[in-house]
């Protein structure tokens, strides 16, 4: 486990959180650096998403969340995105009724008032440059879109906040070949704009050649980590998450 | 296991033998609408209680004065919830009579508790069948007019005003149909058309469509039988559609709040009420006037100018009515603690006893086949002028 | 009265009952969005605007600073109610937190009780003057007042949720209460905004109407029922349509009354319900079990 | 002592303080208020059943109390009908017109539900008002006999009280019966969900009026004793406020435990009570009413917010009277191992293929989600659908179980076709499935779950059920139940509640739920999603052993490595339209799949 220093932004030490009375996270521990993009593998159920709802605050925790060296205490979603985490959620969770921009800006929530308009409309217009597909839709209702193009506003949304950290939870969950191709594309792009990233995911194959670094769960723990292309050619790896799998899981 | 026996001990509790308390009181059971629908008519008759408790709270017997006690609750204008009412007072204040109900139907769903227990009431609603049959209604007497009063007055009025077609506009409970039962029966006799017969509720808020669909008819007045605030609603819409008919109201408007609420929209209303609303204006002669306006008097002093009603009236006859036969009880020797005796006689003795009573509603005589007591003088007509009640011309 | 002309009597009365159940149906609407609850007490917020401006009025404040304090009052009274009795409760199931409803109808109407007695109250109309002939229909001032200040309301309502960073994060919280969590919108604040702007609503549409038809403590029942018919035939979700359902139940209510028999006023008006209830929930089993399973899940 | 004895002696407790309290009482407080309870303790047990076991919440239950309380008045009145006949008639004629209105007004759901009933009650009051000539309209009618058997007549609170309480007793007797029966299973099963009910054949229309029509005559029962007891009825006391009330009562008793609808109706009758008669005490006279309403509202706002479920459960704890979950259950369970297991059904002489969908068609408002699809299914095989996310074929299944309507062609099981037909009658057919998110019944155990699976092969009647006449049947049920759990490896934890269970644990109590309608055609949702390395070994042990006893099965399913080492033919979708099919194998290398779906890299 690399300790936490300079170069670490999230820290986390014995995360543990329960659902009702199962417990989905046992003392997990992970760090992410800064401009790092991370992956977390493991099969349905073995813990990513509550270990992402812990961070967030959607679900309580016990352990150590350390944020750029400082803790966060007691986490709530609604603290933890001014704190500098952004979750783009399982299933992307849009608000289906509601237009593309409206969603985009609604991103951008808790910087409004706080920052200038100007900024928030340049964010804006930063997403549409990553998803340019998105352009001629601004309008549209979320829930008519196609599933790939709900991802990439899912993802633009997340970055609107400007977070310093970036959760993805099964971002390239049901989608296309093609699909996940650019949008792996553009995961990229913006890890070199400097952004760091969590991302949680079945797809093993598709995220270890995006990830410098990976966490393999299961059952609640983690099993194993490394550098991913370690990972990747690790045997028990291959068979478990890398052999029987296609690329698009679906849920 | 402990705590069954908590349980158990509550349940003794609950269940030993009354304290011995000294019944020096005797206690009659008021259950007057309070809220709910009826909560215009049963408000005065609570306050009337109120006001009364103590003046009339007190009856000379064999050993000196006893107490007699108005136990008043709420019948929440539910005839479910006045019958329980009526049971506790009868079962666990052992009343040696009871003043129920405000209303038509709770008064008539407490018969077979009163008849069953035979304990004696005095009714403050109008229906004639609440007193009739006399013979199976032997413990219930009342002391409003009844509908067919009221609306015996009403029609003799509009004959003499030469008005022979009428648009009815009746609450559609029981208050609007036993004014219309006998409004039917009444204007056939009288040679009186009925154009139009329309119903709303209580709590409407709008009565403009029955409004509209009796104009379709072409009355030459409209007879609201409703009390507020339904009776300002439905003569309000009826000005608000540019209306001049004539407009005919119940005794059940006979109160302040139909002023108050009705501004200049129920000038000229024509309605039927008990002397109390003029009684300034009767002639000195007029042997109810003393008593009309010390009982005015005293309401108003009390509750605001203005705030006078015909159904405080009532209760107050009620009060009135048991006081001296209470007393006529006591003199015959019956101790109040034989409680079934005491209810027997005393209900004999309001019967037997109730003889040119002055009233507030009216001058009361019963007999074994009249429990209603009143005659023709009980009514007058009045009209509405500048705000104020006037004798109607 | 030619049969035209009652007609557009019954019309023009329909509309405008139905006008004022629109405004309580958009609060009951406001509220079920953003917190998942049936209020039952809606009504209670337009029995309390009524009452409270007919007594500002009568102790001689100008009749539009007390309609405002009114509805104000009924507003603060909305968000202190959620705050109070449903934030407590807010993960129950719905059966509970209608009964939780039930028990703030009775408590707001027994205070209402308390505070201005049985009595009716009265408040004079906006404007005097006598009653307009618009084509064969009478209408009073006041019913105007009452369709001019419910377009404002529903143009207001519509630029805030479409134009403003506030509406639009309330109705993230009702579309997806999770994300608008993970945008940083406080759930709970927008919670008690939805039950202040149904608490305005409320007390707005009492301040119209009192002045039509007097203000009672008990009034408030059969208001919000009459609200929670349109806002349901409207699937508790839109607002235009709220209104829409709303103004045709009180049109059919009316036409039902006038044409075929006052005495069965609600019976026609609850009847045709029942079958546009049927009828709705009909077309939607046609395409099978599981799409009324989770059309009922909401 | 155990918790069984406590309850026995909890219950002659019980009868015997009922027994005794008019003399207990008598003089101090008045009887007709235990009478009241006991009228109101009627309707909110019907009600309890409805919306606490059947999840139908209901404001019409005034209605029925009214309908009966009117037909027994005009019948004894009108017609002159001995009051002793007017009885049963009033309760079959309530509950007749409960069922006959069951069927429509179940349709609705949620929102729609409620507003539906209380729309009923509005409509019964504005019919009861103005129907003069036989109602007597607002004002009632007066002079109802009173209840009289030959000579004997039935007169005054004490009479009343215990008979009205007699009643209470045979009508907790009788709701706790079926709520304990096959039954009250099935309603718990339509309560959880309506659509993993009918996935085992229960018939949530069928149930949902007979529990309605059972609460209209409780409710009419409560009338007809209502009128002969005060011999005076009219309209206000059933309009629809009262509905509320009932469901006040209901929900404050304990929606969920029938004792609890009585101390519900207790409970309100004797705060109000208890409030009109202190808070004159402590505020003094005159202001009464007013308090009173505050009081109570405040009173149940607090109660409910922080005890949702009610007091009853609270009481059971303070009184340590809390029964253990089904433990009857157990014994029978514990015979399963010397039971022979119950056989699926052998292969008969079957047609060729035993599923067949022909043009096969499905949209949604603007979107295709299954186009023009065919595809035959042999019998005893294991077949697999693939594709990805958004394929259609989760569609396919609900299409092929009768959960949704196609919009176009047909399916048709052994040569039947079965599109047309509801749900339940597939699965009783012979379809058996699971769901992509399990759809267990939560507050049910684990045993009574497979219970509710054998509701078709099982046969005691709703008559039966509520006079307890099921119990060896449900012991064989139960015996049966345990083989399947055996099967799938859960019988050590047969008395869980399912909803306690672990996700894994979920999927494969699906699977012996299905197994338990002895299904023909089995079709696994993503049976190994969510699992676990070793689950997922057991679970294509699970399929292959399922299809060797003969049944065919179908699964979809995105992990192609549990696919190409189970299915013996696999269909390959893409936007709702088949790609491929055929032998694993050569689906596996076709290049259109790897197009369209695998990815070049799979291929490699």
């Amino acid at each position: 486990m690399n300790a936490p220093g300079d170069d670490v932004l999230l820290a986390v030490e014995g995360l543990e959180a329960a659902y009702g009375q199962v417990q989905a996270v046992r003392g997990v521990s992970l760090s992410v650096g800064h401009s790092e993009v991370v992956a977390v593998i493991g099969a349905n159920g073995a813990g990513k998403t509550t270990l992402l709802r812990a961070l967030t605050g959607l679900l309580p925790s016990r352990g150590r969340i350390m944020l750029g060296g400082r803790p966060v205490a007691r986490p709530s979603p609604e603290e933890t995105v001014r704190l500098g985490i952004s979750l783009v959620p399982e299933r992307r969770q849009l608000f289906e009724s509601m237009s593309v921009r409206d969603n985009l800006l609604l991103g951008a929530y808790h910087r409004i008032g706080q920052e200038s308009r100007a900024a928030i409309e340049e964010d804006l217009r930063r997403v549409f440059v990553l998803f340019p597909a998105l352009v001629n839709r601004t309008a549209s209702r979320a829930r008519t879109l196609s599933g790939g193009m709900q991802q990439m506003v899912a993802i633009g949304r997340g970055l609107m906040a400007r977070p310093r950290l970036l959760l993805m939870d099964e971002p390239l969950l049901g989608l296309a070949p093609l699909v996940i191709r650019d949008i792996l594309g553009t995961l990229a792009q913006v890890q070199h704009q400097g952004q760091s990233i969590l991302i949680v995911e079945q797809n093993a194959k598709a995220v270890l050649g995006l990830a410098a670094r990976a966490y393999v769960m299961e059952a609640g723990r983690v099993v194993r980590h490394g550098p991913a292309t370690t990972l990747a050619q690790d045997p028990a790896v291959r068979a478990a998450y890398l052999g029987g799998h296609v690329e698009s899981a679906e849920g | 296991m402990r705590r069954l026996w908590v349980i158990g001990a509550l349940l003794v509790l609950v269940g030993a033998p009354p304290s011995v308390a000294q019944q020096s009181v005797i206690k009659v059971g008021v259950v007057v609408d309070v809220t709910g629908g009826a909560s215009s008519l049963g408000v005065p008759e609570r306050n009337t209680v109120l006001l009364y408790q103590d003046e009339l709270g007190e009856v000379p017997g064999p050993n000196g004065p006893v107490r007699v006690q108005y136990v008043a609750t709420d019948g929440e204008s539910d005839p479910t919830k006045a019958v329980i009412a009526a049971k506790r007072l009868i079962d666990e204040d052992r009343v040696v009579a009871v003043v129920c109900c405000t209303t038509s139907p709770a008064s008539l769903a407490v018969i077979q508790t009163l008849q069953t227990n035979r304990v004696p009431n005095v009714s403050l609603a109008a229906a004639v069948t609440i007193i009739e049959p006399v013979d199976q209604r032997r413990w219930i007497f009342k002391t409003p007019q009844t509908d067919r009063l009221m609306i015996d007055v009403i029609t003799d009025h509009m004959r003499r005003r030469g008005i022979r077609s009428v648009a009815w506009l009746g609450f559609d409970d029981a208050f609007g149909q036993g004014g219309l039962v006998e409004f039917e029966k009444l204007a056939a006799q009288k040679g009186i058309d009925i154009a139009a017969k329309e119903s709303f509720a209580r709590a409407s808020t709008d009565v403009s469509t029955q409004v509209t669909r009796a104009m379709g008819r072409n009355p030459q007045a409209f007879l609201i039988w409703a009390i507020p605030p339904g009776a300002n609603v439905a003569q309000r819409n009826i000005r608000d559609l540019g209306i001049t008919l004539p407009v005919y109201q119940s005794h059940g408007v006979a109160n302040k709040t139909f002023l108050d609420l009705g501004g200049a929209s129920v000038d000229g209303t024509i309605l039927p009420s008990g002397k109390i609303l003029i009684a300034e204006l009767l002639p000195d002669t007029d042997t109810q006037k003393s008593a009309l306006l010390g009982y005015i008097e005293r309401y108003e002093g009390r509750y605001g100018k203005g705030t006078r009603n015909t159904f405080g009236g009532h209760a107050l006859d009620a009060m009135l009515i048991l006081k001296p036969a209470i007393e006529r009880t006591l003199r015959q020797g019956i101790r109040p603690e034989n409680t079934g005796g005491f209810r027997t006689v005393l209900r004999d003795q309001i019967e037997r006893g109730t003889k040119e009573l002055v009233g507030i509603t009216g001058i009361f005589n019963y007999t074994p086949t009249d429990h209603l007591g009143l005659d023709l003088r009980a009514a007058v007509m009045i009209e509405v002028r500048n705000g104020t009640w006037t004798p109607a011309r | 009265m030619t049969l035209t002309q009652q007609i557009a009597q019954f019309l023009a009365s329909g509309i405008i009952n139905g006008t004022i159940y629109a405004l309580l149906g958009l609060g009951l609407v406001a509220i079920h969005s953003a917190t998942r609850v049936v209020n039952v007490a809606q009504g209670e917020f337009a029995a309390l605007g009524a009452l409270l401006a007919s007594t500002l009025v009568t102790r001689g404040m100008p009749l539009s600073l007390a309609a405002a304090v009114a509805v104000g009052v009924a507003a603060a009274v909305g968000g202190g109610v959620y705050r109070t009795a449903i934030r407590p409760a807010r993960d129950a199931g719905p059966l509970t937190l209608l009964i939780i409803t039930i028990a703030l109808h009775l408590s707001l109407k027994g205070l209402l009780l308390l505070v201005w007695g049985t009595d009716p109250h009265s408040l004079r109309p906006f404007t005097a003057g006598p009653p307009l002939r618009i084509a064969a229909a009478v209408v009073t001032r006041q019913s105007l007042w009452v369709i001019a200040v419910t377009t404002v309301v529903l143009v207001v309502l519509y630029v805030f949720f479409t134009r403003t960073i506030l509406g639009k994060s309330l109705r993230a919280c009702a579309v997806n209460p999770t994300a608008a969590r993970l945008m940083g919108i406080r759930v709970e604040r927008m919670s008690a905004l939805a039950w202040m702007i149904a608490g305005a609503l409320g007390g707005l549409a009492g301040v119209l109407i009192a002045p039509l038809t007097l203000a009672t403590y008990d009034m408030g029942l059969i208001l919000g029922l009459k609200g929670f018919v349109g806002a349901v035939i409207a699937g508790m979700a839109s607002y235009p349509w709220t209104v829409a359902a709303c103004i045709l139940f009180g049109v059919v209510e009316s036409l039902g009354a006038g044409l075929i028999s006052s005495n069965y006023r609600d019976g026609i008006a609850f009847g045709v319900l029942i079958a546009a209830l049927l009828w709705r929930a009909l077309a939607a089993l046609r395409g099978g079990l599981i799409i009324s399973e989770e059309a009922a899940q909401e | 002592m155990t918790t069984t004895r406590r309850l026995q002696l909890a219950a002659t407790a019980v009868v015997a303080v009922l027994a005794v309290l008019p003399f207990a009482v008598a003089g101090r407080i008045s009887l007709g208020i235990f009478v009241f309870i006991g009228l109101f303790s009627l309707i909110v047990i019907g009600l309890s059943l409805l919306a606490g076991h059947a999840g139908q919440v209901s404001l019409g239950q005034a209605a029925f109390y009214g309908l009966g309380a009117y037909i027994a008045a005009i019948t004894t009145l009108r017609m002159g009908l001995a009051p002793w006949l007017a009885l049963p008639l009033a309760v079959g004629g309530a509950a007749l017109a409960a069922y006959l209105l069951g069927a429509p007004i179940f349709v609705l759901r949620g929102h729609f539900l409620v507003l539906g009933t209380l729309g009923l009650n509005v409509v019964m009051d504005v019919l009861v008002r103005n129907v003069q000539h036989l109602t007597g309209g607002p004002t009632g009618l007066t002079g109802i006999p009173p209840l009289s058997i030959g000579a004997l007549v039935i007169v005054g609170d004490r009479a009343y009280y215990y008979l009205t309480w007699s009643f209470v007793l045979a009508a907790l007797w009788v709701g706790r019966n079926l709520v304990c029966s096959r039954v009250g299973r099935a309603l718990a099963a339509v309560r959880s969900s309506e659509v993993a009910a009918a996935a085992v054949g229960i018939n949530a229309a069928f149930y949902k009026s007979r529990v309605f029509a059972l609460s209209g005559a409780l409710a009419g029962l409560a009338g007809a004793l209502y009128v002969h007891y005060l011999s005076f009825v009219s309209p206000s006391p059933f309009a629809f406020n009262f509905s509320i009330d009932l469901l006040v009562m209901s929900v404050l008793g304990g929606i969920y435990h029938l004792p609890g609808a009585v101390a519900g109706a207790a409970i309100v009758t004797i705060l109000r009570e208890a409030l009109r008669t202190i808070m004159p005490r402590v505020l003094g006279s005159g202001a009464s009413a007013e308090y009173e309403i505050v009081v109570f509202g405040l009173l149940l706002a607090v109660v409910v917010i922080f005890s949702p479920a009610g007091v009853w459960p609270h009481l059971l704890a303070w009184l340590r009277l809390e029964p253990g979950r089904s433990s009857r259950w157990t014994q029978a369970a514990s015979l399963a191992g010397m039971l022979p297991e119950s056989p699926p059904p052998s292969p008969r002489a079957e047609p060729a293929s035993v599923l067949r969908l022909e043009g096969l068609r499905k949209q949604f408002g603007g979107l295709l989600a299954v186009d023009n699809l065919s595809f035959e299914v042999p019998a005893g095989e294991i077949y697999a659908i693939i594709g990805p996310n958004g394929a259609g074929k989760t569609t396919v299944f609900n299409l092929i179980s009768g959960l949704l309507r196609p919009t176009r062609g047909a399916v048709y099981l052994r040569g039947r076709k079965v599109s047309d037909l509801p749900a339940y009658e597939t699965a009783a057919l012979g379809v058996g499935r699971t769901f992509q998110t399990p759809k267990v019944f939560a507050d049910l155990t684990v045993l009574e779950n497979v219970m509710v699976g054998l509701h078709r092969l099982t046969t005691t009647s709703f008559t039966a059920a509520m006079f307890g006449l099921g119990a060896r049947e449900d012991a064989q049920a139960a015996a049966r139940a345990a083989g399947y759990l055996e099967v799938v490896g859960l019988l050590d934890r047969a008395d869980v509640l399912a909803g306690a269970l672990p996700f894994g644990a979920l999927r494969l109590l699906e699977v012996a739920r299905a197994l338990a309608i002895r299904p023909v055609l089995l079709l696994l949702d993503e049976p190994a999603s969510g699992l676990s390395s070793a689950e997922r070994t057991e679970v294509v042990k699970l399929i292959r052993h399922i299809r060797d006893t003969g049944t065919t099965v179908v699964l979809v399913e995105h992990d192609v490595g549990l696919v190409m080492e189970t299915a013996d033919r696999v269909l390959v979708l893409n936007y709702g339209q088949r790609i491929a099919e055929g032998a694993p194998r050569l689906v596996r290398n076709d290049p259109r799949v790897i197009a369209a779906y695998l990815g070049e890299e799979a291929a490699s």
